[in-house]
């Protein structure tokens, strides 16, 4: 009943996260000084053609029209145009990109396969990595391994992605040649292929994120082994590692947890500069190139997308805390 | 004379911390040989903890050992870190003075278990989880199924107690220390943890060495008793010898303020039941199943009407019912004693009228006004007229605060009382449960249990309040504290007139500090009345129970009573 | 140019076969003729013939030569134009092209649905103004197909370059009847050498041969690769690492974005690489245009002012390093490759400008004590911060304050092409659509082109030259209309619209074994239709 | 000694820097790096006056004829030019780095600042409090996390009236947009906080909200908090860069690292040290906010400090 009710107030709430991300994108949009029709006029523009593209893109009416058109058109579907070119867009129609000629959800699944497996391997790596390096830091404090571990940590939050995939191609790429240099090959198509082509941009993004990790992890790790229960667990003869790595860790999650949750999700959302660098075709790019060229109907799915992928990874973060720490379970 | 399974020599502790070294245990040794229960008993901060604490080398990183601890022949000081795995829990089992911190919050108490068990024994989880429930059973937990699956914060002080003997007691081990094990049991629940210490060592040969503060358990299962002081070990001897004739002046001085239940049960004939309840003048008992009721006078400062408290079972499950209608009163000046069974929902009642937790039904008035009607401010004004000690001083204090800080928190919210300055009154109020001003710029860490104790007392009497919730007070208190403390609960009483609700398992404190008595078992209010007919001339059968059970500090006296017990316990 | 070795000098003959890759960082490439404002030369060459095409070579001005049909006649002084085609000409399908394909595929280009391409016969046929393409029957009244071969348009006014209006992308023929699909430009049936076989988005464009298309109707195009994929969504920077390594199928690529300056230094250093350099020799006219709308720059002495103030070498440094990269130090507003050009420079001074003559020309336009702070906005793209940078710190000089205003590419154009504007001064550049000075001259400085879209950034308003551009537009004959329009050029300099920057080169980079790529005069772009590979 | 019983007397934040400069070489470290490079930027203009340097005029003299990168060695280093020249202009990049320290510095401390106050804040009153409260900051904070910024801030720039001073509006807006993570781990880490023992204690004293978040939660929270705080800060100062593009930062010339170290990293292959320079400003002031951060972190905590 209760968990019943837990789930009733989340979902209510990521339906109105969602709705106020849309309209606020919608809203914000049109304060943008550019007419989302002007790419499709064409050069040279004149006012006439403008009107028309306006028009058939469905641009013409008040904005507030637009938004509950296109909110109406999840639930019913929505036809662009009239007569022969007329486009059709069946329920859930999360919009039409006139740019791109495709339906935006198709767009945004032609994508996701990339953009996930780029997320998920880079999540795991910088998660282990980072956890792990700051579960050493904190056990070797003040020794030239945690030093070291502060400077690496600090090097990846600090240097630019862009500068990190660059190099990173330049070295393993080319002067080394042991990786493949972009591209994506589909993970049914050959895992070890899908594999190799996405090391180096895993790596380069877990070097970016995992410091938050490192550093968290390290931090919570020195509250916690202080704790009187590390000794209990110590008391019972268990090894370091499981003192460490079970009764601390666990203690040390929740933050590192949260963190991850809203990592997770933007990164969902699309790993912009890396996918540029390595020309991953992932999210990313599309919800650049939809800002870029004042594509709306693809930059409010690309919105809602990475907004419903943020809100998800939150709700299960959420979910987590009771499982991770009893005492923080909502009540 | 075999060689001592534990022999300690000239062991000293040296705290270390901002260049400044504060000695805890000086040049002790002790020794222990299989199958011997070695009491240590002594001074609240005299360094029992840290010794034991030693042998495991447990010890904080800014503690400097030196001197010798030899179990098994080897040292346990210099073993390499895999021998010393080995022997933690294995050989030796450890029980914690502050149980409810010792477990970590994240884990259930049942992983906790079967995680004892398999780290020293090459078992299946199945086997683990077999055996954790039957050490449940052991240490006289019952539904142990249920239990295995919560988590600590969802078991009461004594329950957690249990737990953790039950994990020291996991592996068999070859010797047991224990630091304050019975501190949060009633007295049943008591007896029967040391009729199972008694039958571990008589069964398996297992050494005891015993920390407590309680003269009574010391007679009832101690071989030898060894009395610290100020790091020291004063005076070591046969039990019998030590308690009869005390050589050291703290020995007399420790004995001399032990308080033991003076009354014994009548066996007076209990009236007729009326209506389910048994009375007999201003005292009342259940007859069948339900809460007694209670007439409050009119100038109650704490009247509890029909409390009932129902903590919601997680995901569907029945909620656990752990107070069930209960109504009690405090009269300003007046104090009263709340007795029952381990896990009966002391605790939670006094949480509930201290404010933390609302009350699933029933009402609490406090000072004439419905504390769950109330909000923000106005409550957190009448807050004001409370004290609280909680019954885990540990968890209680915030670990980043000194003691200084911690004690002047309430003058901090309210104000001091007579607007003296807050520095000399938590200078007052540290004299007061006998701290030493040293302590002030500690923080909760470098404290012992004792003294963590008595600065949740000071926080609690800073503001003289009106009302005093005390849940286990004294628990971790040697006698000789303990007297103390009592003297000035009483005298404070006399001069504030501030009523008292007094949990405590200890009848004897019970008996010489409060006016009334309540008895609480299973949630339920089984019996009420004043102090003195209570313990002399109880009506329910439960009460009957606990008095028989409350230690004595007389070897021969708990001799025989084990005696009794081991004939009429098949 | 002069010390630069002949662009593709070190090229190797290409032969026929293989496969060449082009590497672009845009997402997408569009097949859909409609709806495309490629160059005559480039992507959608490959794929698509149009009625005329473009004749381009190093050292020749560009010229119209015929595609599917010849370069078109008119009897009328350019009101009425006839393109006959070629005989035996196919689709990919098989199937014959017409006249009507042609007309169809002009049509297309009118529905709303299929908007976005080059436009400039939008408003010149006759009934363009209301006609919302074919697929609700309509047919544009101002386009006859008599036969087969022959296509007749009927203009609103004359317009001599018409026969470079239908080089552009929407006189491609689009099948009649077909083409009603938003997403044709995924399986467009192909008129050029190439069809294309696979399009995933972001990732590849592959084109293969077209089996009903020969050299033998087809004079422009050389076809040579057996394949071409354009590989996309790549970043820029790495495309120019890839294609410096060289190493693997990158041999056979060429990037389709420039070389950025940075790059270039890199190459100095790379003698192997550096020989796979390929610089445009001219380029898109960059220019400072004023808001001569607004005061104070309604002045023209205070424009003129501004002729002086400007240091083109450090603009020059700014864009690409070195002034050879950079391109030539512009004076016309004509860019070299077009026919009728003339040199000249009605603002001599040296590259480096002479502030001091500036503050003098400003202090007789009555400010003696330089101008107050102006509002520099500029794009985000394309390095114009930084250029913008190197204008300003030179105007400091001669005493004119400016802020610099970045704006994101879209909202600058808003800003700048919108029908009103606040700014006093922006950067652009301008590289016509088709090789004749109409398209250099009609889009930037006629009054109509103010506002609404309209590239006439400077807001400059003449009657005069507005009239001017008119009659140039009508006169047929190129050699005429070539003169009228070198008059403009320097009519329009007269008044100080814009200050000419630079002709702005461009580079390419190519793998080792990328042959016959070359940039001609016009545009500064390699010619996609020529390129080949070598074994 | 501290009056321990001042209501901030929770191992004071001041006393605890104080201590953490007396005993940890480290975290000294740290400090004077942070002090230098406010030297560097309060400084900025007597600094780069003493080789008759600023980070405006052009000198293209200084630049290699052929590429338009630095004449020289090392980007130019020289003793005119410190810190070698910035390629395509001839700037002095000694002088563009000081002044740029103004900008980034400025920015990124006060952006940061303004996060971490409303996501400590927001966050322990929606864990703390919980209810209503708790998912309105949740579902703001996922607002604000999918929301997508780029095309706030293109029509910020463009929206935002001139006359509002561009480091203002960026600090707001960066420290708006960056509150929600630091909210999200706050709000876990105070669910835990508030079962614990001392914070009931403190509630059954009668403590208010305010009282407890000062007293009971905010010492118990630095640790998370300095880490968050001190690793977001490249991250604003980038963000501030990519903001300048935009039309909402601060408009070129003015120097900013961030604008620098993303022009330079198209340098790295020929001119390293137009990266490496700026670059290292920017490691270097994350860096020592960090061990200063893990400096402070074990003072706050009386179990660890020495
Ligand atoms: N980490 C520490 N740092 C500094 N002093 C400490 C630390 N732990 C304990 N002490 C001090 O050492 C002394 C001995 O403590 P210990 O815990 O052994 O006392 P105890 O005999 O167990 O007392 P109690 O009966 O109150 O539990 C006490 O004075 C205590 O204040
Ligand atoms: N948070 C909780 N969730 C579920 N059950 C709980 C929770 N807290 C306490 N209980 C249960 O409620 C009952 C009463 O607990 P309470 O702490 O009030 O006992 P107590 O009388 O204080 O016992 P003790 O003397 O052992 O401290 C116990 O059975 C305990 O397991
Ligand atoms: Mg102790
Ligand atoms: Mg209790």
């Amino acid at each position: 009943m209760r968990t019943a009710k837990f789930i009733g107030v989340r979902l209510a709430g990521a339906l109105l996260v969602l709705f106020i991300v849309g309209f606020c994108t919608y809203a914000v949009f049109y304060l943008v000084p550019a007419d989302p029709a002007l790419a499709s006029c064409g050069r040279p523009c004149t006012e006439q053609n403008l009107a028309l593209a306006r028009d058939f893109m469905g641009f013409g009416d008040p904005w507030w029209r637009q938004f509950l058109d296109f909110v109406g058109g999840i639930a019913t579907g929505r036809t662009f145009g009239a007569g022969a070119t007329a486009i059709t867009c069946e329920a859930p129609c999360f919009g039409y990109s006139f740019q791109q000629n495709t339906e935006v959800l198709d767009l945004i699944g032609e994508r996701l396969p990339v953009t996930f497996s780029l997320a998920a391997g880079a999540a795991l790596l910088w998660l282990v990595t980072g956890v792990g390096a700051g579960v050493v830091a904190a056990l070797r404090r003040g020794t030239p391994l945690d030093r070291i571990a502060l400077a690496v940590s600090v090097a990846g939050v600090s240097a630019p992605v862009y500068l990190v995939g660059l190099l990173g191609i330049l070295l393993f790429g080319f002067t080394l040649d042991v990786v493949p240099v972009g591209g994506y090959v589909d993970f049914a198509t050959s895992p070890v292929d899908w594999a190799w082509r996405l090391a180096l941009p895993w790596a380069v993004l877990a070097f970016a994120h995992a410091a938050v990790y490192t550093r968290l992890t390290r931090s919570q790790m020195l509250d916690t082994l202080d704790e009187d229960y590390i000794r209990t667990a110590r008391a019972k003869g268990l090894t370091e590692t499981k003192v460490v790595g079970k009764h601390a860790l666990r203690n040390v999650l929740l933050p590192v947890v949260t963190v991850f949750g809203v990592d997770l999700g933007s990164l969902l959302g699309g790993a912009v500069i890396t996918e540029r660098v390595f020309g991953l075709p992932g999210l990313g790019g599309l919800l650049i190139d939809a800002v870029n060229q004042r594509d709306l109907p693809l930059l409010l799915g690309c919105t809602l997308f990475a907004a419903f992928l943020i809100v998800t990874a939150n709700v299960l973060v959420d979910l987590c805390y009771g499982a991770l720490d009893p005492r923080a379970r909502l009540s | 004379m075999t060689a001592p399974l534990l022999a300690l020599e000239d062991v000293s502790v040296d705290f270390v911390s901002g260049g400044v070294t504060h000695p805890a245990v000086r040049d002790v040794s002790l020794s222990l040989t299989a199958g011997e229960v070695l009491a240590v008993v002594g001074e609240s901060g005299s360094g029992k903890t840290v010794t034991a604490m030693s042998l495991l080398r447990l010890l904080p990183a800014t503690a400097r050992l030196s001197g010798r601890a030899v179990f098994e022949g080897r040292d346990l000081y210099a073993m390499g870190t895999a021998e010393l795995r080995a022997v933690r829990g294995g050989r030796i089992g450890m029980v914690f003075q502050e149980p409810m911190s010792a477990l970590n919050p994240v884990f259930t108490i049942g992983a906790q278990l079967v995680e004892a068990v398999r780290a020293h024994r090459p078992v299946t989880r199945r086997q683990a989880r077999d055996r954790a429930a039957e050490l449940l059973r052991l240490v006289g937990l019952p539904d142990q199924e249920r239990r295995l699956r919560a988590y600590p914060h969802e078991l009461s002080g004594g329950q957690l107690q249990r737990v953790v003997i039950a994990m020291a007691v996991a592996c068999e081990p070859a010797l047991l220390v224990a630091d304050e094990p019975t501190t949060a049991l009633d007295v049943t629940v008591q007896a029967e943890i040391i009729e199972l210490l008694r039958d571990l060592r008589d069964r398996l040969d297992v050494a005891i060495l015993l920390i407590t503060h309680d003269m009574g358990v010391v007679a009832g299962l101690a071989d030898r008793v060894a009395v610290m002081r100020e790091g020291r070990v004063v005076e070591q001897g046969e039990v019998v010898e030590v308690l009869r004739r005390p050589r050291h002046a703290y020995t007399r001085q420790l004995l001399d303020a032990v308080v033991s239940l003076t009354a014994s049960p009548e066996a007076v004939a209990v009236p007729d039941a009326r209506d389910g309840l048994v009375s007999r003048g201003g005292q009342v008992a259940v007859a069948g199943s339900g809460s007694v009721p209670d007439d409050p006078a009119a100038d109650a400062v704490l009247v509890v009407d029909g409390l009932t408290v129902v903590y919601g079972g997680r995901f569907g499950l029945s909620g656990t019912r752990a107070v069930d209608g209960v109504s009690v009163h405090v009269r300003p000046g007046e104090v009263l004693g709340l007795v029952g069974e381990s896990g009966s929902g002391k605790s939670t009642l006094a949480s509930v009228v201290v404010g933390l937790r609302s009350p699933t039904r029933g009402t609490v008035t406090l000072a004439g006004r419905d504390i769950t009607a109330l909000r923000g401010r106005e409550r957190r004004t009448l807050r004001g007229v409370v004290g609280t000690v909680f019954q885990d001083p540990a968890s209680s204090l915030n670990p980043r605060a000194t003691i200084a800080r911690t004690i002047a928190e309430p003058m901090l919210l309210h104000g001091a009382p007579g607007g003296v300055d807050p520095a000399t009154r938590v200078d007052e109020l540290l004299d007061l449960v006998g701290l030493s001003p040293a302590l002030r710029e500690r923080y909760p860490h470098e404290l012992s249990g004792g003294q963590r104790q008595r600065v949740g007392i000071a926080r609690a009497l800073a503001l003289d309040p009106a009302l005093l919730v005390a849940d286990e007070p004294t628990s971790a208190l040697d006698v000789s504290v303990q007297a103390r403390i009592l003297d000035l609960f009483r005298s404070l009483q006399e001069r504030l007139g501030f009523a008292c609700l007094f949990i405590s398992h200890d009848l004897g404190v019970v008996e010489r500090l409060a006016h009334r008595v309540a008895v609480l078992r299973d949630g339920r209010l089984v019996e009420q009345g004043p102090t003195a007919d209570v313990l002399t001339r109880p009506l329910h059968p439960y009460t009957t129970e606990l008095i028989t059970a409350a230690p004595v500090a007389d070897p021969d006296l708990q001799r025989e009573r084990h005696v009794r017990r081991r004939t009429t316990t098949p | 140019g002069a010390n630069e070795p002949p662009p593709g000098a070190s090229q190797a003959q290409a032969t026929r076969g293989g496969t060449l890759r082009i590497l672009l960082d845009g997402q997408t490439v569009n097949y859909d003729p409609a709806k495309s404002s490629s160059l005559a030369i480039t992507s959608l060459g490959l794929v698509h013939r149009r009625l005329t095409a473009w004749h381009n070579k190093p050292g020749e001005p560009a010229k119209v030569v015929p595609d599917l049909a010849d370069v078109g006649k008119t009897d009328d002084g350019g009101k009425t134009w006839t393109f006959t085609l070629q005989e035996g000409l196919k689709f990919s399908d098989g199937t014959p092209i017409t006249a009507a394909d042609v007309k169809w595929g002009v049509e297309r280009s009118f529905a709303p649905a299929f908007s976005g391409g080059l436009g400039y016969h939008k408003q010149l046929i006759e009934g363009g103004a209301d006609y919302r393409g074919p697929f609700e029957g309509a047919e544009l009244a101002g386009i006859q197909t008599p036969d087969d071969r022959t296509i007749k348009f009927t203009l609103v006014r004359p317009y001599g370059d018409w026969p470079w209006v239908v080089s552009t992308p929407a006189f491609a023929p689009v099948p009649k009847g077909k083409g009603q699909e938003a997403d044709y430009s995924e399986h467009p049936v192909a008129s050029g050498p190439y069809q294309l076989v696979e399009y995933r988005k972001g990732v590849e464009a592959r084109l293969t041969r077209n089996p009903n298309w020969s050299t033998d109707v087809d004079k422009v195009r050389a076809g040579l690769p057996d394949e071409v994929v354009f590989q996309l969504g790549q970043d820029a920077s790495v495309i120019s690492q890839r294609l410096v390594a060289d190493s693997g199928d990158d041999k056979f690529a060429f990037g389709a974005s420039f070389v950025s300056p940075a790059q270039l230094a890199q190459l100095a250093g790379n003698t192997s690489a550096r020989q796979r350099l390929v610089t445009s020799k001219s380029g898109a006219l960059a220019y400072l245009a004023f808001n001569t709308g607004k005061a104070p720059l309604d002045n023209p002495k205070v424009r003129e002012a501004f002729q002086y103030a400007v240091d083109k070498t450090s603009y020059q440094i700014a864009s690409a390093g070195n002034a050879e990269l950079a391109g030539d130090i512009a004076t016309t507003l004509i860019t070299e490759g077009i026919a009728g050009r003339e040199k000249f420079d009605l603002y001599p001074t040296q590259p480096a400008g002479d502030p001091e003559k500036a503050k003098k020309l400003l202090a007789e336009a009555g400010f003696p004590d330089g101008l107050p702070e102006l509002d520099f906005v500029v794009s985000k793209s394309n390095n114009y911060p930084d250029k913008a940078q190197s204008v300003q710190a030179s105007l400091a000089r001669a005493g004119i304050r400016t802020t610099i205003r970045t704006l994101d590419s879209d909202a600058y154009t808003t800003e700048t092409t919108g029908d009103t504007a606040t700014f006093d001064l922006t950067l652009s550049s301008w590289q016509p659509d088709f090789p004749s000075a109409n398209a250099n001259i009609q889009p930037l400085f006629a009054s109509s082109e103010i506002g609404g879209g309209g590239y006439n950034l400077s807001r400059y308003r003449n009657a005069e030259v507005d009239r001017l551009i008119g009659e140039a537009q009508a006169t047929v004959d190129p050699v005429e209309a070539g003169r009228k329009w070198a008059e403009l050029d320097k009519r329009i300099l007269e008044d100080s619209p814009v200050v000419p920057l630079i002709y702005t080169r461009n580079s390419f980079l190519r793998g080792s074994k990328v042959a016959n790529l070359f940039i001609a005069d016009f545009p500064a772009y390699p010619n996609y239709l020529q390129v080949g590979v070598t074994p | 000694m501290s009056d321990p019983l001042r209501p901030n007397a929770v191992r004071p934040i001041r006393g605890a820097a104080l201590v953490v400069l007396r005993r940890d070489r480290w975290a000294l470290a740290g400090a004077l790096c942070i002090a230098l490079l406010a030297l560097l930027a309060v400084g900025a203009d007597v600094l780069t006056a003493i080789t008759g340097q600023d980070p405006y005029t052009y000198r293209i003299e200084a630049l290699d004829p052929a590429t338009g990168a630095p004449a020289g060695a090392l980007g130019g280093v020289s003793g005119t030019h410190w810190f070698g020249v910035e390629p395509l202009t001839g700037r002095d990049l000694f002088a563009i780095v000081a002044h740029g320290a103004r900008t980034s510095f400025l920015i990124g401390l006060a952006a940061t600042a303004v996060s971490v106050l409303l996501g400590v804040v927001l966050g322990a009153a929606a864990g703390y409090l919980g209810g209503a409260l708790d998912r309105l900051v949740t579902w703001t904070a996922d607002v604000l996390l999918g929301f997508p910024y780029l095309v706030f801030m293109i029509a910020l720039g463009a929206v935002a009236p001139a006359e509002v001073p561009r480091p203002l509006l960026l600090i707001v807006v960066i420290g708006f947009f960056g509150w929600p993570s630091m909210a999200r781990i706050v709000r876990a880490q105070t669910l835990t906080l508030r079962a614990r023992g001392f914070v009931s204690a403190a509630r059954s004293l009668g403590a208010g909200p305010v009282h407890v978040f000062r007293h009971e939660l905010l010492p118990n929270l630095w640790g998370p908090i300095i880490v968050v705080a001190t690793l977001s800060i490249p991250g604003k100062i980038g963000l501030e860069a990519a903001l300048s593009f935009l039309g909402v930062g601060i408009p070129p010339p003015t120097p900013s690292w961030g604008r620098t170290i993303s022009s330079a990293i198209d340098w790295v292959g020929t001119d390293p040290m137009f990266l490496v320079f700026p670059g290292a400003a920017l490691f270097l002031a994350t860096w020592a906010f960090n061990v200063l951060g893990d400096g402070l972190r074990d003072a706050l905590d009386p179990r660890t400090a020495r």
